[in-house]
């Protein structure tokens, strides 16, 4: 949760966290981006099967949208997950096991890239459905004004998924219902390869939030203090009872879409464009600028980085497999399974 | 459960019994809530919920937009996070819209988590034709759900289930799918007083015979056992079997029902074709109780198309009492 | 379509119809009053099973958002949908001998209310699924697109449906690909016993359509004139290639939603108080005070109506029922049956 | 099927002989329009329709938004009113989304108004396991769609059938749905050039057998296949059906097999419970087919789990060729 220094000069992230929760931050930007290129890499070897949605280029979105949670609070994420996962606390090393498909990853290999979650810090997972997670976000919003919990839910979702019918009902339950839930749409440009233009009716999906009475804001999704402000704002306001949110983060990512992607409905240009307004390097820039952290800091944090996903591999790689006999086990709880 | 009862023994309707069983869940367990459209002042499209608004609020019986696919999805969050749901379909057929939420989601979420969530939640279905509602508001689409690992799907046929199955699915931590009969609903039979659950995946024996086994799921059952009074008369002595869930399907008890008389009829409402009876007949097919089948296993099930919407022809498109009769005859004298 | 009187003192539907189409109009709206109190009546004496929706009280939009259509141009229907029927041209006869379940029914017999339809007429048909015909239209609006017919789709749905993800898809659609569609909202308050404030997080459904960056508008539904005006603008745009319109009639259904309504969810008073917007008075009344008709014009009129349900009970009551060994009939078109 | 073709005979793959299809119908029938998600410029998910938007333009494959329900039922509107829509769901698991307006529209449709309109709609399904996208990308949902009436339900084996099927679809005045393999998508076979239908509701024979007949879909016909021939070995002499189309199902064909052979094994993907082969079994078990049996029915279907991530897990999720081997030798050997 957002600390407290009033100078309004600084900009909002610096204002509101501690030197230690911005190294932090930082710090889980540059794991979200080791770790995909990591899994990348993996997959370039053949270490890994199936496919993977990589969002490097969208950290600040990912980790500036998770500061001002704690672990009661709850994330649903989306197929773009893993930058989610880390921003809410999970472990490097059971997030690559599970890319492995090691009995210790998050899903006992069970679930792959697509499905990864920590309910125990409050991540409700990755969602292998466009959408899927915008209502079972309003759901865990309902938990909470129903339980007194005081949670907030934050639903992650991109301008795609804006376009499926569960966002509607999604937003307008919560709206109806003055529920405690932050709509972060991580707006790349495109859904797979079509582009807001040709998918969408309206420029902004925050234009949308007035179809639900609810406050929209779009911001610069690769300013990581900009997204904190927006974010953090729509936190409190769900946590003092006032009701659901839409924050709009514009950024891009620079990989195709998954591996199958040829690339062919966006150019070069664009490609390089948006590589130049990298959220990481924008980020130490930030917190150097403020005296946080020096250029050593931030090669020492980038170095820590590297070092715990050399770790995470090592430790998925010894992870034991599942046992083929168990292929249908957690189908049902145990007490109950027939 | 055709009149049965005793003279000292209470009896509900099957919607006061569901209701009975609701009130209870409510009243015992804070964290159950219900969810559905117009389940609130308007008491339920076929009037289950009741007044049920009026004593635990709407806090706890939240009438929803109409948002089949939202509402579910939210059951499922809620029900992830604390909340046990119970959400009603005001027709089983726009379950159609929610089939995402339902399969990909609630079903499978427990197992795609490698087991570190449940997802306590129970889904009612009023399901099923004679209302002359027509295609959109008539069918039967258990098959579709009982075909789906991580859901339990249920049939009751009586009261008495309606309400038993009903709180047993609220102690199920799983995701527990209740397919009610709308024509039964004003069906009045014996409920006992208090909670009491009725286990998930065990059929009923609902009558003891030893010439044919007729297995059947919800409405159908009291169709069977009309014709099983009938079958009588001709000394045909048949055992009907009340199904009552449909996923995990009760083996043992159809397995040793057809060992002991050696044909099957299987009669359920839905589409033949894929339909309950599919798996019922396939189930026995592929046992060692194949070596007691002295005659093919008959299947009586929906007409190849949707329901129709005049009277007589909605009736021409689901099984009826004589074909039951029928069948039993054919069966039994070696005409099939 | 609009005729042209240019006299901007006028009413806009005593300008735009000649006298013949106005008469037409308050013949139409006396028909489906009368078609529904049959029907209604019917019930009652246990004639025909099944449910029905009653739409008394919502005339002036049936009848004046259909008066700008060809029969070449489409709708899509509601459960509440009797109305647009008569709009669109349907033969009460056949509608009544549908409600009776007969082989001479506009459905054979198979659909009953919910599912009236007539093809031949560009009336695509009812539907028992709330939101379902959203969708179906903009299908319609885009063969005429692609087919260069220059039809235009009318798709009535009601205020709950509103909520349903299929509007979203639809509108969003439509806009995106600039189809020729008018969606009419009938805001009658309820989704059944749920009023739009219990339900909806915008005051007017029309709101809405800046989410989808078409033209909004709210209108009462009650005047005749006043639909036509805002409906025949929305087709003309749509007919000249500049994309899709939101039009909400604001109305009220007097009936119950359907037989099984105790109507304990509005009160008398407010019941009351829309009985006493009558559109069918309302409309005679405009016709008389433009000395289009007289009050003899107008009880000749509905005594017309009153004979052509009289006809149309007695067409219904004397048809054939189904044959029942033709229950699996029309579930496939012949040649393709297999 | 499997290296089957000569050398003169050209060869395609699926994929490419589903688009060959496509394009034929393109260009031949200008009502014909192709529908989905990033069918366009990115050539669809699986490279089917590759590079026709080039050739035909935007306007005739169009990219939809991410609105599966609404997509489809623009299909269906547009097929009612004189386009002849190819619809592609990206993958067959987000059908889940658009059930209704499938099932509640598409296939209804004619019935309820007592067929004055016919749904000239083909939809394509990529389905299947065995690509490590877990349970959310992996399902076999035919049977789901085969339990509705109105719709005709085919799963293309080979590309030949692929290119075949897709073609008489779009003759077929009904909604048609095409499974397609994922894993196939590459496999590669003789195809005929130009324009040809394969019939929808014939089964083929794969391989003519005497002791046993082996009925399976999709995938699992090559799975077959390769078994068939290695049960040579044993001296068993396995008959391979192709089921081709899951409604109407092709009973001749199978029944005269099982009174040829006496014992049939059924092997789909699907989920086994509620599965394809549930009626397969069925319909051979009431048929008179029945008195022929010499051994129970067997199924192997797909486990009772959703598709796992993991590689090893996922293979043993759904029937392998040493299954089919195994089972073979029971039934004949008498060991089930
Ligand atoms: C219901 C559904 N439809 C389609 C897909 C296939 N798909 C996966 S990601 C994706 C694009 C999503 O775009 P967006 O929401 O903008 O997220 P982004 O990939 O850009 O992060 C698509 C079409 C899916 N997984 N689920
Ligand atoms: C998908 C779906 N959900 C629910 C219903 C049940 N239902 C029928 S009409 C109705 C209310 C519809 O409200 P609205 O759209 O405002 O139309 P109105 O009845 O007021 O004309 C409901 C809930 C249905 N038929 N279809
Ligand atoms: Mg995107
Ligand atoms: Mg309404």
């Amino acid at each position: 949760m957002p600390d407290t220094i009033q100078d309004t000069n600084l900009p909002y992230a610096i204002r509101a966290y501690s030197p230690e929760r911005l190294r932090e931050a930082l710090k889980k930007m540059y794991l979200v981006r080791k770790f995909e290129e990591g899994a990348e890499d993996s997959y370039m070897r053949g270490l890994i099967h199936g496919t993977m949605h990589l969002s490097i280029g969208q950290e600040a979105s990912s980790i500036g949208s998770t500061m001002a949670l704690t672990d009661e609070d709850k994330i649903t994420s989306t197929h773009r997950g893993h930058g989610h996962c880390v921003g809410k606390g999970a472990d490097l090393s059971k997030m690559f096991a599970e890319f492995f498909g090691k009995e210790s990853g998050y899903c006992r290999g069970r679930g792959g890239s697509m499905h990864i979650a920590d309910p125990s810090k409050g991540n409700l997972g990755a969602n292998g459905i466009v959408g899927g997670g915008l209502p079972i976000a309003v759901g865990a919003a309902l938990s909470a004004k129903r339980l007194g919990t005081g949670a907030v839910t934050v639903c992650f979702f991109g301008d795609g998924a804006n376009n499926e019918g569960a966002f509607h009902e999604a937003l307008n339950m919560a709206a109806v219902w003055k529920l405690p839930v932050v709509f972060v749409c991580e707006n790349n440009k495109y859904g797979m390869s079509t582009s807001t233009e040709r998918s969408t009716a309206v420029k902004n999906i925050a234009e949308r939030a007035a179809a639900y009475n609810m406050p929209g804001v779009t911001v610069d999704g690769n300013d990581f203090s900009a997204v904190t402000e927006a974010v953090d704002a729509a936190v409190e306001r769900a946590r003092n009872g006032e009701g659901p949110s839409l924050v709009e983060n514009l950024t891009y990512r620079w990989r195709g879409h998954s591996k199958s992607d040829r690339n062919r409905y966006r150019t070069k240009e664009e490609i390089n464009e948006w590589m130049g307004r990298d959220p990481i390097p924008a980020m130490a820039k930030l917190l150097m600028d403020h005296q946080i952290v020096t250029e050593d800091d931030v090669a020492a944090i980038e170095a820590e980085a590297n070092q715990i996903i050399a770790d995470a591999i090592e430790f998925a790689t010894q992870g034991e497999d599942p046992k083929m006999d168990e292929v249908t086990r957690d189908v049902y709880t145990p007490e109950s399974a027939a | 459960m055709n009149a049965h009862s005793k003279p000292d023994l209470r009896e509900l309707s099957y919607a006061e019994a569901i209701r009975e069983a609701m009130d209870i869940a409510l009243t015992n367990d804070p964290s159950v809530i219900l969810m559905g459209e117009d389940i609130g002042v308007y008491g339920g499209a076929f009037q289950v919920t009741g007044d049920l608004v009026d004593k635990h609020g709407t806090d706890r019986v939240m009438d929803t937009p109409i948002s089949e696919l939202g509402g579910a999805g939210v059951a499922v969050g809620a029900a992830l996070t604390g909340l046990k749901p119970i959400f009603e379909f005001q027709f089983s057929d726009f379950a159609a819209l929610a089939m995402e939420q339902i399969v990909n989601q609630a079903a499978k979420v427990r197992y795609m988590l490698g087991g570190s969530v449940s997802v306590p939640l129970v889904m009612r279905f009023p399901a099923g034709s004679g209302t002359g509602a027509a295609a959109q508001h008539s069918q039967s689409i258990e098959a579709w759900l009982g075909h789906v690992p991580g859901l339990k799907v249920v049939q009751p046929s009586t009261p008495e289930d309606a309400k038993g199955l009903l709180l047993a699915a609220l102690e199920d931590p799983d995701p527990v799918m209740i397919f009610e009969h709308k024509i039964l609903y004003k069906m009045k039979g014996h409920v006992p007083e208090g909670h009491y659950t009725t286990p998930i995946g065990k059929a009923a024996i609902r009558r003891d015979g030893k010439d044919v086994s007729i297995v059947a799921t919800s409405l159908m059952v009291h169709k069977a056992m009309q014709a099983a009074e009938q079958l009588e008369a001709d000394g045909i002595d048949a055992e009907v079997i009340d199904l009552r869930t449909v996923r995990p399907m009760d083996r043992d008890t159809v397995l040793s029902s057809v060992r002991k008389t050696g044909r099957m009829i299987c009669v359920y409402e839905g589409v033949k074709t894929l339909g309950v009876g599919a798996e019922i007949s396939a189930m026995v097919a592929e046992s060692d109780a194949f070596d007691y089948l002295d005659a093919p296993i008959i299947r009586l099930g929906g007409a190849e198309c949707p329901i129709p919407y005049n009277p007589e022809l909605e009736k021409a498109a689901v099984p009826q009492m004589p074909d039951i009769l029928a069948a039993a005859r054919d069966v039994v004298k070696g005409r099939v």
